[in-house]
């Protein structure tokens, strides 16, 4: 079978030895958990409850206001200590609900549903799903309901599933994958349901041979197939995996939708099955803790709300020389300032590593590297300089809205340019000057 | 009118306001003629005679003309004395005539004559114009001696057709084509920029 | 007054005042450049055709005319042809001096030439490129010596010597010289070089 | 253990090894079988003006960055350096030193820092040397010597282009054969002489990727096609395209100058352009034009439009639907 892929990208270290053969271990609920009300793209929760009150475990504490927003559960059962302003791994203060353990936290109850999950109507599965506070967990965080619920005008024909986890050592899908396979066709079988589509297809990157293996194996009960993929970065960026897949583009501007296509993360797929089948909300998720600073790398179950600081601890701590921690992974995951912020629904790993000398940044010397490997075929430094220059007609021209933040530019460059950087400042200026026009 | 003094009013052309230097005016002769001396100060000095007696003409007559006419007029007067120019030269120094093409007959769409005529002679008194145009014909005599001087050395080994550099010097012969002149004068221009800049530094 | 009678009577004037002056410079000046060119053609004749007292226009059209020149009994003892022709980078004329009978090129000389400076323009000097010119056989066509030799001697009566690093100059010249004399080789055969044409058989 | 202070920035995290300096030094790597191979043809001349020009382009590099009071370890990026190997390899081997150190001051001030430094040059540094001693110095640049290795005995000695644009090779058959075209056993500027090694160094530059693959080939395919045109119409007066290839700057202009990054276009759509330009030039002039050889003007020609081309060139956005 060959593999599937795009053009362009990059091929970045992988360093997924780390953790790949590590199997998922839980981490026991801390004795205090800091929940923000805003883990997914779109609007914060509104807080359900307040300082004193008793919760239980998997307990809504924020519900989601408006059509793109998430609900929000309680990780343990205990008592609300505060709901204020703290720190979130996005880097800005955000409301939180702090709540301490109790040790109550019995396991979440399974309580079987009566009817067979499959038998649910669409409508049905959404509710659940947007009940159960599901977003997508590759990092984006998009509420998964949304996702689910495709206008009428653009019949879906596919649910993909994203297994290809391109981002350097990050291995918390590969493991679901190997672990739960299962699972996360199931969940895939009720996307499909809810969206009304015809086939399912797994797309796995060829250095998950096992898992690409496992899933050979049990797809043969759903009516779908698997993709084998090159791996590449950024393989797993939506639109770049449409096109591997099904050869189709997501036109500028548009969504999946309008290819008549849903993707879904693994990790997503599982929570979607655990939200249909058992009604249990998304209050713990799997992470990667990895890279040269951590002392024992793992693969860990953890609840939301758990500081950074008991999951590395957990993993026997940080190297002397650590210099940099980052949440998600090394391409474009988030630096952290501090070990004293909440795992979110977001977080696909927590990785430290002792960063180089930060590089000299030369002139541009127009090599082309950054053009070569954009996978959304933009020219960066072009669109750098139009930033830079403040020329935002042509930065918008030139398609810097199309900019998926991926880091191929920035990592390619020899001289070392922040590209990534001057993509952002420029997407947030055209932006914030749409909205005054707009208001 | 012009409020500075009358040693002020001379020395802003060489300067200040030197026409090529620190007005960019008359760049096509400036380029074109200036790959000997001969030629730059022959084209200096022709332009130096119409620029001085356009001014004066321009000058005393200033009163009559209405300002919807006054380009139509100045053009009339400088093309008479380019004219006059022209022909003095082909009647009594043929070759340099020769060197200098239309370059001479170019003179009329200079900017530095027109350019004077429009902001100070029309404006000020027959004396001041004259003073005026003095100083601007120095500022671009001056400039068109030093491109052709660095042209000429450069270009030839010589200065005034005299040979200053040894035997051992190869002439650099790009300096007599177009491309040395856009060189020196584009050297020349950020010299000047930065002395310019020193020179208020220091103020 | 009215402007628009204002503007008419100033421009006219003016027009009318640069026009006599104008006309007076120039008559003042016209005898004197004509003279000056004129001069210049004979300098250039008795340079190319030795030991010759006077000389006489014969033929004239565009880009080619030619002279005799004539001793002190006032027969043509040779011709001088003035011709023109496109160098490597603008027109080149030159003034060819042969004999009457045009087997036999005395000298060249060039009048006019804009070619680059220190390298196709060496085709005015003497030293380098008209020196070996002289006393050429012009009864067939005449070829260049490529490459460059460094004395006359070393060349055939038939060739002429090349500049080094300027071939594409050498060769217009040569060019011309061999279309005129061509030309003037058709002009006596039809009899329409005026004056008295000797010795040509 | 948790007292670690974070770096703060922005993503990715990750970087590639490959920077300017090392880009820099491995042409420089590229270059060393051109320049043995010059050493070897025309021994301490090819010698004292490599130095020379490596010496004078790094004095004056200095210099200017000290007047534009700029870092001067910005020095070390080794982009001085390659300026001034490339400015000697296209230099006649029989150039007095003084004039390679007129061109190489001309290559750095005129052909690079006046435009503000590496990265922002519109023309080839060497190649604005060059043609600047062209142009200055006409007679000493085409003033050919046979290669040392070669022990041949003549006043002056044509370089295989000029024997066929200026003496009429084919008819009189003198045509230099493409066997010593490809050893470089003929005249010619030191770097231009041996085919063999500039193949050797273009083969290294293009498998670290360091070149644009599509600048060689796009020259090679317009004068080819341009060349082999008139030579299949009329062979008794045209060489054929391998003559072309192999003669003259072509190989050295075509791997070495042309694909220079900072003076190229960045998209491949231009990128194509740029090079089929650059053969077309290259036939023109050598076919028609008033020099034997074409290589240079025509890298310097196409430089000109290369931002021209940067920006009309954009490339389809991913997802954007071409208009209707």
């Amino acid at each position: 079978m060959k593999a599937k892929t795009f053009a362009h990208g990059i091929h970045p270290p992988e360093f997924k030895d780390f953790t790949a053969e590590k199997a998922i271990e839980s981490l026991p609920p801390p004795e205090k958990v800091m929940i923000p009300l805003l883990q997914h793209f779109g609007k914060p929760a509104k807080p359900l409850v307040q300082k004193g009150d008793q919760v239980n475990l998997g307990q809504k504490i924020g519900e989601g206001q408006t059509l793109f927003s998430a609900s929000v559960h309680s990780s343990v059962s205990g008592k609300v200590i505060s709901v204020d302003y703290y720190n979130h791994p996005g880097g800005s203060p955000i409301p939180a609900v702090s709540i301490t353990n109790d040790g109550q936290d019995h396991p979440f109850s399974d309580k079987e549903e009566t009817k067979d999950p499959f038998s649910f109507s669409p409508e049905e599965i959404r509710q659940k799903v947007k009940e159960a506070g599901v977003v997508g967990m590759g990092g984006a965080a998009f509420p998964t309901a949304v996702k689910l619920s495709p206008p009428k005008d653009k019949p879906i024909e596919t649910i993909i599933i994203n297994g290809c986890e391109c981002e350097p050592l990050l291995t918390s899908d590969y493991r679901l994958m190997l672990e739960a396979p299962e699972d996360i066709l199931r969940g895939a079988e009720l996307a499909r349901i809810a969206t009304g589509a015809k086939r399912i297809i797994v797309g796995i990157e060829d250095n998950k041979k096992k898992a690409f293996e496992i899933f050979q194996d049990k797809i043969q009960d759903f009516s779908g197939e698997i993709a084998l993929l090159k791996t590449k970065y950024p393989q797993g960026a939506e639109k770049n995996l449409i096109y591997a897949l099904l050869r189709r583009e997501v036109p500028t501007g548009g969504l999946p939708f309008d290819v008549g296509v849903v993707v879904q993360n693994a990790g997503t797929a599982k929570a979607i099955w655990d939200a249909v089948s058992r009604g249990k909300p998304l209050y713990e998720r799997v992470i990667s803790v990895s890279g040269q600073g951590i002392m024992e790398p793992k693969n860990i179950l953890v609840r939301i709300g758990t500081p950074f600081k008991n999951v590395v601890e957990f993993c026997g701590g940080l190297k002397e020389n650590a210099d940099i921690l980052i949440m998600g992974g090394p391409m474009m995951g988030i630096v952290q300032w501090s070990l004293d912020v909440p795992v979110v629904k977001g977080t696909s790993g927590i990785l430290a590593w002792a960063a180089p000398r930060p590089s000299l940044e030369y002139a541009c010397i127009r090599c082309g590297r950054c053009v070569e490997n954009c996978p959304m075929t933009l020219v960066p430094t072009q669109l750098a300089k139009y930033v830079k220059f403040d020329d935002l007609t042509a930065a918008e021209k030139w398609g810097v809205l199309d900019c998926v933040e991926c880091g191929c530019c920035q990592y390619m460059c020899p001289s070392k340019i922040p590209l990534v950087h001057w993509m952002r400042v420029g997407k947030n200026r055209i932006i914030t000057l749409k909205q005054k026009k707009s208001a | 009118m012009s409020t500075k003094s009358i040693g002020q009013e001379f020395t802003k052309g060489l300067w200040d306001e030197n026409p090529v230097f620190r007005q960019l005016l008359g760049l096509c002769p400036t380029l074109a003629v200036t790959n000997a001396v001969i030629n730059g100060l022959a084209m200096g000095m022709a332009t130096s005679f119409v620029l001085i007696f356009s001014s004066l003409v321009v000058s005393s007559i200033k009163k009559f003309i209405p300002s919807q006419v006054r380009i139509a007029s100045y053009v009339v007067i400088i093309a008479t004395f380019v004219t006059v120019a022209d022909r003095f030269l082909a009647a009594f120094f043929p070759p340099i005539s020769k060197s200098l093409g239309p370059y001479v007959p170019l003179i009329v769409v200079n900017c530095i004559i027109l350019g004077r005529q429009e902001a100070f002679s029309s404006k000020n008194t027959v004396g001041r114009s004259l003073i005026d145009a003095l100083g601007m014909s120095s500022g671009f005599v001056l400039a068109m001696l030093l491109l052709s001087a660095i042209r000429e050395i450069l270009g030839m080994g010589t200065f005034l057709g005299y040979q200053v550099m040894g035997p051992w010097f190869e002439p650099w012969i790009i300096m007599l084509l177009p491309p040395g002149a856009f060189i020196t004068l584009g050297i020349l221009l950020a010299l000047a920029l930065q002395i310019e800049r020193k020179a208020k530094s220091w103020k | 007054m009215k402007l628009s009678t204002q503007m008419v009577v100033v421009l006219t004037s003016v027009g009318l005042l640069s026009g006599s002056f104008l006309a007076t410079v120039g008559h003042l000046t016209k005898e004197r450049i004509a003279l000056n060119k004129q001069r210049e053609t004979e300098k250039a004749i008795i340079q190319v055709v030795p030991g010759i007292v006077s000389s006489q226009k014969l033929y004239e059209e565009r880009d080619l005319s030619v002279y005799g020149g004539k001793d002190a009994e006032g027969n043509i003892v040779g011709f001088a042809i003035q011709a023109s022709g496109i160098g490597f980078q603008d027109k080149i004329t030159l003034m060819l001096g042969t004999n009457t009978s045009l087997k036999k090129i005395n000298r060249l000389a060039i009048l006019d030439q804009k070619e680059t400076p220190g390298l196709g323009a060496k085709i005015a000097n003497s030293e380098f490129f008209l020196l070996y010119w002289e006393n050429r056989d012009s009864s067939g066509t005449i070829t260049l010596h490529k490459p460059a030799v460094s004395s006359p001697e070393e060349l055939l009566p038939t060739e002429v010597n090349t500049i080094t690093g300027a071939t594409i100059s050498s060769e217009a010249v040569l060019n011309i010289v061999n279309t005129s004399l061509e030309q003037v080789r058709k002009i006596i055969k039809e009899g329409k070089l005026t004056g008295e044409a000797q010795d040509v058989n | 253990m948790t007292n670690n202070t974070f770096i703060l920035q922005s993503s990715p995290h990750f970087k590639d090894k490959d920077s300017v300096p090392k880009i820099m030094y491995t042409v420089i790597a590229s270059l060393a079988p051109v320049v043995a191979a010059s050493l070897y043809f025309f021994r301490f001349k090819a010698l004292a003006l490599l130095l020379s020009c490596i010496v004078t382009c790094l004095v004056t590099e200095a210099l200017f960055l000290w007047l534009r009071k700029k870092p001067l370890h910005s020095l070390r990026d080794g982009s001085a350096v390659i300026t001034g190997i490339l400015l000697a390899m296209t230099l006649p081997p029989s150039l007095s030193l003084e004039f390679a150190i007129i061109g190489a001051v001309v290559a750095t001030t005129i052909g690079k820092q006046v435009f503000g430094g590496l990265g922002y040059n519109i023309f080839n540094p060497a190649l604005v040397g060059r043609a600047f001693l062209q142009t200055a110095f006409p007679v000493a640049m085409t003033t050919w010597i046979p290669p040392a290795a070669l022990k041949i005995q003549t006043a002056t000695f044509a370089t295989p282009l000029g024997n066929l644009r200026f003496q009429d090779a084919i008819a009189e058959g003198t045509l230099t054969p493409l066997k010593d075209l490809f050893t470089g056993n003929v005249g010619g500027c030191l770097g231009e002489t041996s085919a063999f090694a500039l193949i050797l160094g273009a083969l290294f530059l293009l498998s670290r990727r360091v070149i644009d693959w599509r600048i060689p080939l796009g020259i090679l395919l317009s004068l080819t096609a341009f060349t082999g045109s008139f030579w299949l119409a009329n062979p008794e007066k045209y060489a054929s395209p391998l003559f072309h290839i192999l003669a003259g700057g072509f190989l050295i202009g075509a791997f070495f100058m042309a694909t220079d990054m900072v003076t190229s276009p960045i998209i491949p759509r231009g990128t194509w352009i740029y090079a089929l330009g650059i053969g077309i030039v290259i036939g023109l002039i050598r076919l028609f034009g008033g020099f034997a050889e074409g290589v240079m003007y025509s890298i310097l020609f196409m430089n000109a439009f290369v931002p021209l081309l940067n920006r009309y060139t954009r490339p389809r956005i991913f997802g954007e639907r071409s208009k209707g």
